[in-house]
């Protein structure tokens, strides 16, 4: 059991990584919600349900909401094969890091 | 128990009914309801004020059937009373004066979203205030962040919202930090209330255990309230805030939120950790060096201002530096200058954002120095309200400001040496600089030019908050003996 | 460095409580900013929670009730105040993503950088 | 047949379903990607046309790069010194000093002082209810700050609004939730009235339901979300439940702190009716929550009701 907390836990900090280096904001959104529903199995091993219960309802759940609807407002996750090239990179661009 | 013991609760649950009420009225209903609400909560505090200065003790109110250490407590001594009296009259008097204000920047229909907001920062602050249980406070710290948050942004304009997301993330890594120091304060001590962490962790000093992790829950406590406040190096974000902003909120934030989140670190420093801990004694010269930097630049970069509201804002920062430098130099009399200059800041700096508002409405809107020439002219009542509270700021004698820059000599003189000297030398330059740029400004406002055209209508609002302020700093100027022996007295209930 | 592989929880608490501040801090995006503000949070409460931890204890939900036995169950105090940490933490998520919303309809842009210089560079515009 | 393969092709081919969701699409005017191009180049040009002004860049930058250099000092000496303080603290997982007469006191007593089966629910609803009464109010600000910033009350403001996402008309997404949403409302109720029996309680609850009418009014269309929850609905049940939550834990306070007698009773532990005042607040906080929550989408997606 002590084995598959640590491996989560380094999933834990896998993911928090991932999520302030990758480039597209989608996959930074995915990657959160990835990171919630694995909090929210840290806590059940912890033994706190209530926490899991409410984890995985507000973290995957509403906020991944609120986070992929304010993307898709800000018109970020659409891929659309007719744009060119350079649009698309411009695209990308804008919306994530620039270094 | 008396029944004047259940006002604080009475003055929180009053502000949070109130916000609810609120939200189902129109914006003129919301109006009237918040500031009778106001106006009773002023009176709640000054009965308690009153009752505590009588009975000369602080007393214990239980939240909830079961008692100290498992339930939520509320804690009312004199200093509590006194703080709570300053910040509700600010707030009301702040209401009361930028109503015209208030219906200028804000859309009809939101009008109302702006009242449930003041109304739910006056639950946030009386709470703070009072609250003897450590996570309730940064739960209620949490609230008045939003909601400080939320009085910047319903002004919509871009440079208003880039301001509030500024504002907000820098409060949201104040607030992490915090949370932080209140966990490992927790896993120190196990307990949530302030009395008895206290008695853990003397009892953890006097066994040298835990030594390490004391000094950084210190550390980490001190710098998420004072990242808050606006200290030094994160004091940038005051002057698009407070520039930007309606003059309530502006007035609000500067004279009541920071002020708020720097009460609750000296009840956390008193009655938490004991100002005589070697831990609180590292955080304070930490403090102290980054207030006297704060005065210093805050002073510097308002002279180099164009704007007044930037210049007045920016004077805020160097404020703030010296409640710090109050507390850095501790001891008896240190901290005694930071709350009276607390009381201070918060009577002046509302009037000094209200007047100059009026002044810049006076003069076509734009708050530029160029524009506010001759300006008391147009508006004769807000130039002179602009005087008084320029005085009170560089420290003219009879006003709040000269006794508040007294204390700190006085603290300064007491303690040892190098430290006395430094701030001696911060103060007097500071003075000389809040002087010269506040004078430049009188001066231009009373220089007469062509452009004389009268402010056409009586605000009655504004000139009753305003003549409050203006009583109050002469209250705090005059009869300075007495507050003083009030915040002594309250000091010494709260160790 | 034992006390820390004792302590592991709690380290990988600190350590995801340090990459989100960090990102809260350095990255110029606002998604970003408001993904690792949550990170942040999620670590300090995951911090709490772990204090509250004791080995081959159950949750704290009585099932005897009769015979009722401290060593049996963790410590209750953690989790409820990190249950009501998390309904803070997301409030402020809602606001500031609507605050990151308000700002891509001005400014057609996320990133901060790109946005403070358009403001500076309209700014006589909204006097 | 045909029909249904010619509604694969068009499925497969992401054109609008022909038969579903028609009065939705019917909304957008017209493509959002030339307007936000119009809206970028429109933008580019103020920008050109400003003067740059006076502000050297070079120094500007060049002040940056020695803050945020700062910064990460900063950020790498907290990590260490707070790495180094996790090492000195208690073991994680041993029997430590937290556990104390609070603890005791919580776990042995907290059945028959509260009637909560659910310790964390006991502590969170009684002893420290007064926490939990800010934590709504943190919502409840929330929601006000979102409703400033988001909510639209005049027409002209409704451009920068609009949102165009509609996924009205796929039927993978209809027929999923149709089993599905059904599960996730009955959970959100049983986890909402089961709060003081097992894990669960008023807001997780309430996030679950908050979360099933997004999705319904995702796959469903406003319409039948809106059926649900109108935006009078939304006040009445916000207020109602925020105040009914206020004066009720007024209530306790008061008599709490007065040693007054109650007239809450906990209850025989264990049954559904127990807790004394537990269950209603966890009702009235889970309508707030998912009221609130299903409330800020809206805001977010169209910026009304």
């Amino acid at each position: 059991m002590e084995t598959f907390k640590i491996i989560l836990l380094l999933m834990l900090i896998g993911c928090a990584i991932c999520v302030s280096l990758t480039k597209r904001l989608l996959t930074a959104v995915i990657i959160f919600m990835c990171y919630s529903l694995i909090m929210a199995v840290v806590w059940i091993l912890l033994e706190s349900p209530d926490l899991g219960i409410t984890e995985a309802a507000v973290g995957a759940g509403v906020s991944g909401i609120l986070l992929l609807v304010t993307l898709k407002k800000i018109n970020k996750t659409e891929t659309d094969s007719e744009e060119s090239e350079e649009e698309q990179k411009k695209k990308a661009g804008d919306g994530d890091e620039t270094r | 128990m008396d029944f004047i013991c259940n006002f604080p609760f009475f003055s929180i649950v009053l502000c949070l009914l109130s916000a609810v009420v609120c939200s189902v009225l129109s914006g003129k209903a919301a109006r009237r309801l918040t500031l009778c609400v106001e106006f009773v909560l002023v009176c709640l505090a000054l009965t308690l004020l009153v009752y505590t200065v009588r009975t000369g003790e602080s007393f214990n109110y239980t939240m909830g059937h079961v008692g100290a250490p498992w339930g939520n407590e509320l804690r009312i001594g004199v200093l509590e009373a006194l703080m709570a009296s300053a910040f509700m009259i600010v707030l009301f008097a702040s209401v009361l004066g930028g109503g015209t204000y208030i219906v200028r920047d804000i859309t009809e229909k939101k009008r109302n979203l702006y009242y449930i907001l003041l109304n739910l920062m006056g639950a946030a602050l009386s709470a703070l205030v009072y609250t003897n249980d450590i996570f309730t406070g940064y739960v209620f710290l949490e609230i008045l962040t939003l909601t400080s948050g939320g009085i910047l942004m319903i002004k919509s304009t871009g440079k208003t919202t880039l301001a509030a997301t500024r504002y907000l993330i820098i409060n949201l890594l104040g607030s992490g930090l915090f949370l932080l120091g209140v966990i490992l304060m927790y896993d120190l001590t196990g307990h949530l209330l302030m009395e008895f962490m206290h008695g853990t962790v003397s009892e953890l000093e006097a066994t040298g255990e835990y030594a390490m992790p004391l000094r950084v829950t210190t550390g980490l406590i001190c710098a998420g309230l004072s990242i808050k406040s606006g200290l030094f190096p994160f004091h940038r974000w005051m002057p698009d805030t407070y520039g930007n902003a309606t003059p309530t909120s502006a007035s609000l934030l500067s004279g009541v939120v920071s002020k708020g989140y720097i009460f609750l670190l000296i009840k956390i420093l008193y009655r938490v950790i004991g100002t005589d801990s070697p831990a609180v004694g590292a955080a304070q010269n930490v403090l102290f060096v980054f207030g006297l930097c704060g005065i210093i630049m805050g002073s510097v970069s308002a002279l180099r201002q164009e704007s007044v509201n930037r210049m007045i804002a920016y004077s805020s920062a160097a404020q703030i530096g010296y409640i710090f430098v109050g507390i850095g130099l501790g001891g008896h009399m240190g901290f005694c200058a930071a709350i009276f200059h607390i009381l201070t800041h918060a009577v002046t700096k509302p009037l000094l954002f209200l007047s100059a508002a009026k002044l810049t409405e006076a003069s076509g809107g734009s708050p530029v120095f160029s524009n506010l020439t001759g300006a008391a002219r147009r508006a004769p009542f807000s130039a002179f309200m602009f005087t008084v509270g320029a005085l009170s700021m560089v420290g003219f004698p009879a006003f709040a400001g000269f006794i508040s820059k007294l204390f700190f000599s006085v603290a300064a003189v007491t303690h040892s040496s190098a430290q006395s000297v430094v701030t001696l030398c911060v103060l007097a330059v500071s003075t000389l600089l809040n002087a010269f740029y506040f004078f430049r400004t009188v001066i231009r406002i009373y220089t007469p030019s062509e452009d004389v055209s009268p402010l056409v209508y009586k605000d009655w609002g504004f000139m009753v908050s305003s003549s409050l302020f203006l009583i109050l700093n002469l209250v705090f100027g005059l009869w300075s003996q007495s507050i003083y022996r009030i915040i002594v007295s309250g000091l010494r209930m709260l160790a | 460095m034992k006390g820390l592989l004792a302590n592991y929880e709690e380290a990988a608490a600190i350590i995801l409580f340090c990459i989100g501040f960090s990102t809260l801090l350095f990255h110029r995006n606002m998604l970003k900013k408001i993904i690792g503000l949550n990170i942040m949070d999620t670590g300090l409460y995951l911090f709490l929670a772990s204090m509250g931890y004791i080995d081959g204890a159950r949750a704290p939900i009585l099932t005897d009730v009769n015979a009722i036995n401290m060593a049996d169950y963790i410590n209750p105090v953690p989790s409820a105040l990190v249950l009501t940490g998390i309904v803070v933490s997301v409030s402020v998520t809602a606001i500031t993503l609507s605050l990151t919303v308000r700002l891509y309809s001005k400014y057609r842009t996320l990133n901060l950088d790109e946005i403070y210089a358009i403001a500076r560079r309209t700014e006589k515009e909204e006097f | 047949m045909k029909l249904d393969k010619e509604r694969f092709n068009a499925w497969l081919n992401d054109d609008p379903d022909r038969l579903n969701g028609m009065e939705e699409m019917a909304e957008i005017p017209y493509p959002p990607r030339e307007r936000i191009k119009e809206k970028r180049q429109e933008l580019q040009e103020r920008i050109d046309a400003q003067p740059v002004g006076q502000i050297s860049f070079l120094s500007r930058k060049f002040w940056q790069r020695v803050y945020s250099v700062f910064a990460v000092i900063c950020c790498a000496v907290m990590t260490v010194v707070l790495l180094s303080t996790v090492a000195e603290l208690p073991r994680f997982g041993e029997y430590r000093d937290t556990i104390n007469e609070l603890t005791e006191r919580y776990i042995v007593s907290g059945l028959k002082e509260t009637g909560a089966v659910n310790i964390v629910a006991g502590i969170i609803l009684d002893y420290r209810a007064f926490d939990t009464l800010g934590e709504s109010f943190v919502l409840f600000c929330a929601l006000n700050c979102v409703l400033i910033l988001l909510r639209i009350d005049s027409s002209d403001d409704v451009r920068h609004h609009e949102l165009y996402f509609n996924l009205a008309h796929d039927d993978i997404l209809r027929k999923s939730a149709l089993f599905s949403i059904p599960i996730v409302f009955v959970y959100g109720i049983y986890v909402l009235l089961n709060g003081h029996l097992s894990p669960g309680g008023g807001f997780s609850g309430g996030a679950v339901i908050g979360a099933g009418i997004i999705l319904l009014s995702i796959a469903y269309g406003e319409r039948a979300s809106g059926a649900l929850i109108s935006e009078k609905v939304f006040k009445t049940v916000c207020c109602c439940a925020l105040a009914f939550y206020g004066v009720a834990k007024s209530y306790s306070f008061f008599t709490g702190a007065n040693h007054l007698h109650s007239i809450i009773k906990p209850g025989t532990p264990g049954e559904i009716l127990s807790g004394g005042l537990i269950l209603p607040l966890n009702i009235a906080v889970g309508m707030v929550v998912a009221c609130t929550i299903y409330g800020m989408y809206r805001m977010f997606k169209k910026g009304r009701f």
